[in-house]
């Protein structure tokens, strides 16, 4: 039987992954990736919590919500990180540092 | 005539300065110096006229005004017209119209003469004007005008360093007098909450016996700490202004001032305005602080007449000579016979003017000789004269008077008053006995001392042979009387020196009209004995003493004379003699240079030193605001600037690094939470 | 519009006109600012003679003269009160002086400002703008309006000493900036505080009336600056102890005290002649004034209770600053630092909570004014010459500048306290009052006033040591013949802008009634509601 | 939630239909969003300013929309959006703001069609309005995410260089973990609390008895994503390079609206969860002291060595911010002095992006180097400018200081009530940081007028209007600062 709990630590391993991606990633695209598998485990919390919302499944609403608006984010995340490549022929985040004091 | 004594007092105060103010305004056209001379000579004809006959012979009066309210206490200005104060006005006005007279000659030429008169005037004002303040501060104001006067004029000649040197000295050392003067006023005022003398120590002074304790006095213990320390504060201001031990440094370089001005200012009148202090406030002062005073004057005294004895610059002797008989006047405050101090003050005023006048008239035609004959000495060195009283006898008869009146001699004004002082002195310590007989002694051989100096300032100068003999020779009659305009102020003087001026008998100092003027209740008996030896010891030390000097100065030596029957006796006195020279003579001269080089270096090398302690001390305290003070400031500032520096470590311009920054921050706060 | 209105915003209309008129008439604007000024002095004076003695103001609103209050911001803030600001303004016989020698020095600084070409239009706006602050800050009895001047005064003179001050003048002008906002940024913390522990009996709303805080029986019970029950304490220090430090330490800074003194001689060095003369001649006095104004009389209990360290620190300005201008090489900053050892006479004469300390205070501030004006208006006139300043390099003036040699000796002579000149009677009187405390058992020790006195002596020393190596001997200049040459005598504008200070030196110091008589009520009243605490 | 199932259909559409007027404002917006869609894409080619014209129009609309509004307190759409005069307020700051960010874009960024940036400026807008006005994580999480998906945007929409494409960039992957975090704390709280309403008694009920770590957690994650809207410390970290590398006029957007629409939410969020005795209260209070120094502190302290005056306008929002934080911290259900500091900084920082903008258009550099000298040029912008740093630094007579003032008030008096030494510390940074802004604040006046340049080089710019604009702004900075009550009274009224 699988109980909440499962869902809670998958959720966390994904989260967690999706972090390690974030920070560790030398690449863009990845940095997209990881943040997509934070929000999912978000996503999946939020479902998972849902069940215990019988009233009005705000966790499935919310969890729609969080679909839609990750995909907007992402959409334009790609869009920059193309215009960055444009200018930098690469998009390796560590090489991108202009801008620094 | 009918003018009332506080309007012509008020006048006699006002003239000199509108001569100031005038004077001032003229600038250069007004160098004849006749404003000053008007103005002095009609203060002297209303001082003496319609103010000090009519208040010694009446009582005293007063007038005053409300000057400003401060709080609820309101300070009022005045004149108190009482025998003393009268007294010394007279004093000031009389001994000031000759100088100015002698100064029309004396200083003729000289360029920033305008100056001058100017500066006169202004000491005149601020003297005349110490002598009748009826309110402390008043007196205070007047008090150190009158030195800022006498800074004025020491550095007359202010492109001389020396003169610029000693008016900046003799300021400073004023000030530390003025400081003590001002301290005892606010204690003054602290304890009896007023300043006026009137309210002090009532209305005609103390010396009326009937008001000499005031009731606001006899509220509170004369004897306490307060009040003694106010009386100390006093004597100090007096000591600076008096030039006594250790504050006399100031007087022997004073004499950078022109002549006239030593005469008038550093010999005469400035410098007795520290006495007329004290018996000012004399109630004030319990048996301690008159205990000092007496000390005090004693050693001055007899110090100053040893730094004497050494000296070749015959100002430097004058003003040595001063410094040492305003020690007498300050024992004579301190044994409670102030009379006798005023009396002193009097005859000395006269006195020593004179011998400065002379002096100085000696100095002017040893200028001109050094002019005329383009040599190169010193013209106020005693060894570059001599024998002069074949070229001009007249300054010599009045220098000659002026030395009997400070040795002492009989039928002088400084016999009369220097016994008063010593026998008041003699019997002072008699009713103390043991070791009190000290000071009477001290001063004894103190005169004799003087006796020996100034005459041998008279035979060094008037006797023996003229250094530069042969260059006069020549012709050129450049040696001879100073102009009339100088010589009738010093004849005047000569007179004034002598006994009838202060009273008819000739040896009896108490019946001298000052002494009988404020008769003094003494609280110890009368030595009849003292009355009969101490002058006659006293005139006696003198002749000796110039007896000596003469066999040394002008008989250059004992001329042995062979075919005398005395020959052998006279040898024997030879030897006599010679153990008299190694021993005394020589001794004192030694003791003499010793103790004056004592004087340069230690006491005045103490103001100096305390000059440069402070300087340098004023230099650290620099150091230390620049670097330290104003350094921790700057030092903060860079700190705040720094830690800005570090807080921008962080924005290295990676992205994963930022998001790391922030998440460990997150992460951080979350285990910190956690574990707490 | 009251006189005192107009007295303060004269100066803005002239700076706005200055800005109005186009650059080509620039040589105007020096005589629009003379105007003004001179028709601000003429105000001023008209007050003081139409002041009434009789009248003690400080904490009574009827003793106030030529009052105006019309309400400036009222604002309720829900729960937190009704916020009440008012315009409030009036003077006393604390501050009327000190508004006629504000009036009085501005007229001589734009007297040296004469030849000023630097970009003449902003240098003139700027001028008459600090003017109205200055004026502001003596007249307002609200705090918030006081604060505003107070800051507003600020900017005006970070530009004057910046943009027309000597080699370091970014230093300085930021140095001093920097200052005195970190003591004004703490007082509005109090303010503040002061703000929410007081009420106006009328309306009752907090209000920032000075007034209003003065008076024990409007603060509410246990609120952080109330008298009773005050439970409150900053890191264990009694809230009402710590506002008056802090309003102290605000105030301190401008006076100056030793140590917060260091920006004053930057300032004084880098600032233009026009900037050193308001400096000394009027913003020194702004501390002396706050201390009495607000820290004493708001602050009665603790001013009692505290007068032992602020005597203390009084001797120590006196003594260190008078040390320190021995040591100076350079004219200007000896005068600065013989400004730090004047201003502690005023500290010392404030706490010595006496008639006479008071009245010394405050007249030694007024002498002070004008003297150092006097003193910086001189250093300004060699340095116009021969643009410098140094002390060595100078030698036997007397002889080819009499005039000024004169000049110079009377201001210093007057400064050292030559009686017969104001700093005379000043300084006598906070020594005498100094003296005086142990006797009124206000708990300021005798060897304080010996210590201040000291500081006379040293006074003397320095100005007659700079004297006799400037001016007296022969004659020997650093810069040879070119300088000689350059050395001219005072000119009639210079001797235009000298003698009144010097008269009025004089004058004062001959007939002090002139500022005691309309001094002793107001005295007299702030001591009365400090004594119930002594 | 305040209905149940039980509840009828009809009633629910009845409600919904009931609640629209509410709404007007927002359906305005989103009507022009598509209206300037639609002009950019076709009347744009021919008109150029059309698309400003019906972006301008729509703001001016919703402003008169906005202040019909001001009276109403009302809940609609079931409780998931509330009105009342903070909010109203707050929104019409921010459509005033957009007006003039608008005008900005539209003087500064003539070539080409760029109709669009209207429509996303108009996105951004409703996303505030959408913060400003629930309490729901719901429509909040959509709000910063609209918000935020038009500030990548406009960051990147412009990007004609290096700098500018790496700031879009990094704004919008940090801005996306901070979401992500956000919106994973968010499920952590509908996990403990089962509701989705930070106001509503279940929530604090639920995060009453949660478990202190996983509560920990989950506010925490809650406050990065508010942090990264607010940039306050240690989430600032992104606001210095965006500053920079961004457009001016986007860098004057992004430094002022977004923050008003989350500074309102994270009010209404303190003000509910600090209410109780509890301990996610106690760490909401002690988060948002400490947040508040600390964002003082390092924003005051690293704008020092700025040579960048974008990057210093960045490091100074960043202590306003804190200063922000002590306003919302000391909010006690009164706005005035809240909002009042919110339109002083509005004001204050518009006005100083348009002067920046006009001097980088002119000298074609934001280095204050560049400013050496040029006070003399152009004495009134300096003089304005010098102005505007000395209301940033907050002195009288400027709407700066009055805002200080009021904070300060606030704050104290929370002071007065809860003996804290913490808050005490809060005010004593407060002032102080305020001396250390003068340091740099004062570089500007610094170089323009205390630097001597003999021959600044500098073009002549076209886009007076801006510059009248940002005159006109200065005169309300001063004109504000001694007048208050013109402001306050419409406030409190």
């Amino acid at each position: 039987m699988i109980s909440i709990t499962h869902f809670l630590v998958v959720s966390a391993i994904i989260f967690c992954i999706g972090l390690y991606a974030v920070l560790a990633k030398r690449n863009a695209i990845m940095i997209l990736v990881g943040i997509e598998l934070m929000i999912n485990a978000a996503i999946l919390n939020f479902v998972a919590f849902s069940r215990y919302d019988k009233i009005n499944y705000g966790g499935q609403v919310f969890a729609l919500f969080a679909i839609v608006l990750a995909a907007a984010a992402v959409a334009v995340g790609l869009a920059i990180i193309l215009n960055v490549y444009k200018y930098y022929k690469t998009i390796d985040p560590s090489n991108i540092n202009e801008l620094r004091d | 005539m009918n003018i009332s004594p506080i309007v012509a007092s008020l006048l006699v105060v006002v003239l000199p300065f509108s001569a100031f103010v005038i004077q001032a305004i003229l600038g250069r056209r007004s160098v004849s110096g006749n404003v000053a001379l008007m103005a002095i000579s009609l203060s002297s004809i209303l001082s003496a006229g319609c103010v000090f006959f009519v208040v010694w012979t009446g009582e005293a009066t007063l007038e005053r005004i409300t000057w400003f309210t401060i709080g609820t206490k309101s300070f009022s200005v005045g004149i108190l017209l009482n025998k003393l104060t009268v007294f010394m006005q007279l004093l000031v006005c009389i001994i000031a119209l000759p100088v100015h007279l002698y100064s029309r000659a004396y200083m003729k030429g000289d360029d920033g003469l305008h100056r001058y008169w100017m500066y006169l005037s202004l000491f005149c004002f601020a003297m005349l004007g110490l002598t009748i303040s009826i309110n402390l501060l008043q007196l205070y104001i007047f008090w150190e005008l009158v030195g800022f006067a006498s800074y004025l004029l020491i550095g007359f000649w202010f492109t001389r360093d020396a003169a610029v040197q000693a008016n900046k000295k003799a300021f400073l050392i004023n000030r530390i007098g003025d400081l003590g003067f001002l301290i005892g006023i606010a204690l003054l005022y602290a304890q009896v909450g007023t300043l006026d003398l009137v309210e002090l120590f009532g209305k005609s002074g103390f010396f009326s016996t009937e008001t000499a304790v005031h009731d606001s006095l006899q509220l509170l213990d004369k004897n306490s700490a307060w009040i003694t320390c106010a009386g100390l504060a006093f004597l100090l201001g007096a000591m600076a202004k008096s030039a006594q031990f250790p504050l006399h440094v100031w007087l022997p370089d004073a004499m950078e001032g022109p002549t006239s001005v030593s005469s008038l200012i550093h010999a005469a009148t400035m410098v007795a305005a520290g006495i007329f202090l004290l018996c000012t406030v004399f109630p004030l002062f319990n048996e301690t602080v008159l205990l000092v005073i007496t000390g005090i004057g004693t050693i001055t005294a007899f110090s100053a007449a040893i730094f004497a004895l050494g000296q070749y610059d015959i100002k430097k002797i004058l003003a040595f000579s001063t410094i040492s008989q305003l020690g007498f006047m300050m024992v004579g405050v301190g044994i409670g016979a102030w009379d006798t101090a005023m009396l002193h003050l009097a005859t000395h005023a006269f006195f020593k003017c004179l011998l400065f006048l002379c002096a100085g008239a000696v100095i002017h035609e040893m200028s001109h000789v050094k002019a005329h004959t383009n040599l190169t000495f010193d013209p106020q060195d005693l060894r570059n004269m001599g024998g002069l009283r074949h070229y001009m006898p007249k300054t010599f008869l009045c220098m000659l008077i002026g030395a009997l009146a400070l040795s002492g001699f009989p039928l002088t004004a400084g016999y009369l008053s220097k016994d008063s002082i010593v026998v008041t002195a003699f019997e002072w310590a008699a009713s103390h006995g043991g070791s009190y007989f000290i000071i009477p002694a001290a001063l004894i051989l103190v005169s004799v001392l003087t006796a020996f100096y100034i005459g041998r300032l008279v035979f060094k100068t008037f006797f023996g042979s003229f250094s530069f003999r042969e260059h006069i020779a020549a012709g050129k009659p450049s040696l001879h009387e100073p102009p009339s305009m100088m010589l009738w102020p010093m004849l005047f003087l000569a007179a004034c020196s002598l006994f009838p001026l202060f009273g008819v008998q000739p040896l009896a100092y108490q019946q001298t009209w000052i002494i009988r003027g404020f008769h003094v209740e003494v609280d110890y008996p009368a030595q009849h004995a003292a009355h009969l030896f101490i002058p006659l010891g006293l005139t006696i030390g003198a002749i000796v003493a110039w007896t000596v000097g003469w066999q040394w100065y002008v008989k250059q030596k004992y001329p042995l004379r062979v075919d005398n029957s005395w020959v052998q006796w006279a040898n024997r006195q030879g030897y006599l003699n010679e153990l008299n020279d190694t021993l005394f003579v020589k001794g004192t001269l030694k003791l003499s240079d010793l103790l004056y080089a004592f004087d340069r270096y230690v006491v005045d090398g103490l103001t100096k030193l305390v000059t440069w302690v402070t300087q340098r001390i004023a230099v650290f305290a620099y150091w230390v605001d620049k670097h330290i003070v104003d350094g921790l400031v700057n030092l903060s500032a860079n700190t705040t600037y720094y830690i800005g520096h570090l807080a921008r470590h962080v924005q290295n311009g990676q992205l994963q690094g930022y998001m790391g920054f922030a998440l460990t921050a997150v992460i951080l706060g979350i285990l910190y939470l956690i574990i707490k | 519009m009251g006189a005192l209105s107009i007295l303060i915003f004269l100066p803005l209309f002239a700076a706005l006109l200055i800005l109005a008129l186009p650059s080509s008439l620039k040589g105007s604007y020096r005589y629009i600012a003379l105007v003004f000024t001179l028709a601000q002095l003429a105000l001023s004076l008209y007050m003081y003679q139409q002041f009434d003695p009789t009248l003690g103001g400080i904490n009574s609103i009827s003793g106030y003269q030529f009052v105006e209050q019309i309400p400036w911001i009222r604002l309720d803030l829900g729960q937190l009160g009704k916020l009440e600001i008012d315009y409030f303004v009036g003077i006393d016989g604390v501050s009327l002086p000190l508004i006629v020698l504000s009036s009085f020095v501005m007229l001589m600084s734009i007297g040296a400002s004469w030849h000023v070409e630097k970009s003449v239009k902003g240098y003139f706006a700027l001028l008459m703008v600090l003017n109205m602050a200055v004026m502001g800050i003596f007249a307002a009895l609200d705090f918030f309006l006081f604060y505003v001047f107070y800051e507003v005064m600020l900017l005006p003179l970070y530009f004057l000493i910046g943009i027309w001050g000597g080699a370091r003048r970014e230093y300085a002008a930021m140095k001093f900036f920097i200052y005195t906002l970190l003591g004004s940024v703490l007082m509005l913390l109090v303010i503040v505080g002061l703000y929410f522990s007081v009420v106006n009996p009328a309306s009752g709303a907090h209000t920032f009336n000075i007034l209003l805080m003065m008076n024990p029986s409007n603060y509410v019970d246990g609120s952080f600056f109330g008298f009773l029950g005050n439970y409150h304490e900053v890191f264990g220090v009694p809230a009402r102890l710590v506002g008056f430090i802090v309003l102290f330490f605000a105030f301190a800074i401008k006076v100056p005290i030793v140590p917060l003194h260091t920006w004053l001689p930057d300032a004084h060095v880098e600032a233009p002649t026009p900037v050193s003369i308001i400096l000394a001649g009027i913003l020194l006095k702004i501390g002396g004034y706050g201390i009495i104004r607000v820290c004493y009389s708001i602050f009665p209990d603790i001013a009692a209770d505290t007068n032992w360290w602020l005597a203390l620190i009084g001797v120590l300005s006196i003594v260190y600053g008078a040390l320190n201008a021995l040591a100076q090489k350079d004219l200007k900053r000896m005068i600065a630092y013989s400004s730090v050892s004047h201003m502690g006479f005023v500290l010392l004469g404030i706490a010595s909570l006496t008639a006479e300390g008071l009245s010394g205070a405050m007249f030694q501030m007024v002498s002070h004014g004008f003297l150092s004006a006097a003193l910086f208006f001189l250093v300004g006139v060699l340095y116009d010459r021969v643009h410098d300043r140094y002390i060595y390099n100078f030698r036997g003036l007397a002889n080819i500048m009499p005039t000024y040699t004169a000049y110079v000796a009377i201001a210093f002579f007057a400064s050292l306290g030559l009686p017969g000149f104001s700093a005379f009677i000043g300084e006598a009187f906070v020594i005498i009052g100094a003296f005086n405390a142990e006797a009124m058992l206000t708990g300021v020790p005798r060897w304080m006033a010996v210590g201040g006195s000291v500081g006379i002596l040293l006074s003397a020393a320095y100005f007659l040591w700079t004297l006799q190596r400037m001016f007296f001997g022969q004659t020997r200049l650093q810069g040879g013949e070119k300088w000689r040459l350059a050395l001219t005598d005072l000119d009639t504008r210079e001797k235009i802008v000298l003698l009144p200070a010097l008269a009025l030196a004089l004058v004062l110091g001959i007939v002090p009634s002139l500022i005691f008589d309309n001094l002793n009520a107001s005295v007299i009243q702030l001591l009365d509601t400090i004594k119930p605490y002594l | 939630m305040t209905y149940t199932v039980t509840a009828p259909i009809t009633d629910v559409l009845d409600q919904i239909m009931a609640s629209i007027p509410l709404f007007k404002p927002e359906l305005l917006l989103i009507g022009g969003f598509i209206a300037t869609i639609v002009s950019a894409l076709f009347v744009g080619k021919r008109l150029r300013n059309f698309t400003f014209a019906v972006y301008l129009l729509t703001i001016l609309i919703t402003i008169y929309f906005l202040q019909a509004q001001l009276p109403t307190v009302a809940t609609g759409f079931s409780g998931m959006w509330m009105i009342d005069p903070l909010s109203t307020y707050a929104r019409i700051i921010i459509a005033t703001g957009g007006g003039i960010i608008g005008l900005f874009i539209q003087q500064r960024h003539k070539l080409g069609n760029n109709g669009d940036v209207y429509s996303i400026l108009l996105a951004a807008i409703l996303g505030m309005n959408v913060l400003c006005n629930s309490s729901n994580w719901i429509l909040a999480f959509i709000g910063i995410e609209t918000v935020s998906i038009a500030s990548y945007v406009l960051v990147g929409y412009f990007s004609q260089n290096k700098a500018q494409a790496e700031a879009a960039m990094k704004y919008a992957l940090f801005g996306s973990v901070c979401a992500a975090v956000m919106l994973y704390g968010l499920s952590l709280i509908y996990g403990l609390t089962g509701s989705l309403d930070f106001q509503s008694p279940e929530q604090l009920q639920g995060l009453m008895v949660a478990p202190e770590p996983i509560l920990t957690i989950a506010l925490l994650f809650v406050f990065v994503g508010i942090g990264f809207k607010l940039s306050f410390v240690p989430f600032h970290v992104w606001s210095p390079d965006v500053y920079e590398g961004a457009p001016t006029a986007i860098t004057a957007f992004l430094s002022t609206i977004p923050k008003i629409g989350a500074l309102i939410l994270f009010t209404r969020l303190y003000t509910a969860w600090s209410s109780t005795a509890f301990y996610f209260s106690d760490l909401t209070t002690s988060f948002i002291l400490f947040v508040s120094i600390t964002s003082m502190l390092v924003g005051n302290l690293a704008a020092l060595r700025q040579k960048n005056i974008k990057r210093l306008m960045a490091y100074s929002s960043i202590g306003h911010t804190g200063f922000l934080l002590m306003a919302v911290f000391a909010y006690q259900a009164n706005y005035p002095y809240l909002l009042f500091y919110i339109m002083a900084y509005v004001l204050m920082n518009l006005a100083t992006f348009i002067f920046i903008d006009a001097l980088e258009e002119r000298t074609g550099s934001t280095a204050l180097s560049a400013y050496a000298g040029l006070g003399r040029k152009m004495p009134i912008l300096f003089t304005s400018l010098t102005v505007l740093a000395v209301s940033l630094v907050g002195l009288p007579p400027t709407i700066g200081f009055i805002g200080k003032l009021l904070v300060f008030t606030a704050v104290f008096d929370t002071y007065q009530m809860a003996d804290e030494g913490a808050v005490l510390f809060l005010l004593i940074v407060g002032a102080l940081t305020a001396v250390i802004s003068l340091f740099y604040y004062f570089r500007i006046p610094f170089y323009a007028f205390l630097k001597n340049n003999e021959s600044p080089d500098i073009v002549s710019s076209d886009s007076k209007i801006l510059v009248w604009l940002g005159y006109v702004l200065t005169a309300c900075v001063i004109l504000l600062g001694l007048f208050p009550s013109i402001l306050l009274n419409l406030i409190t009224s």
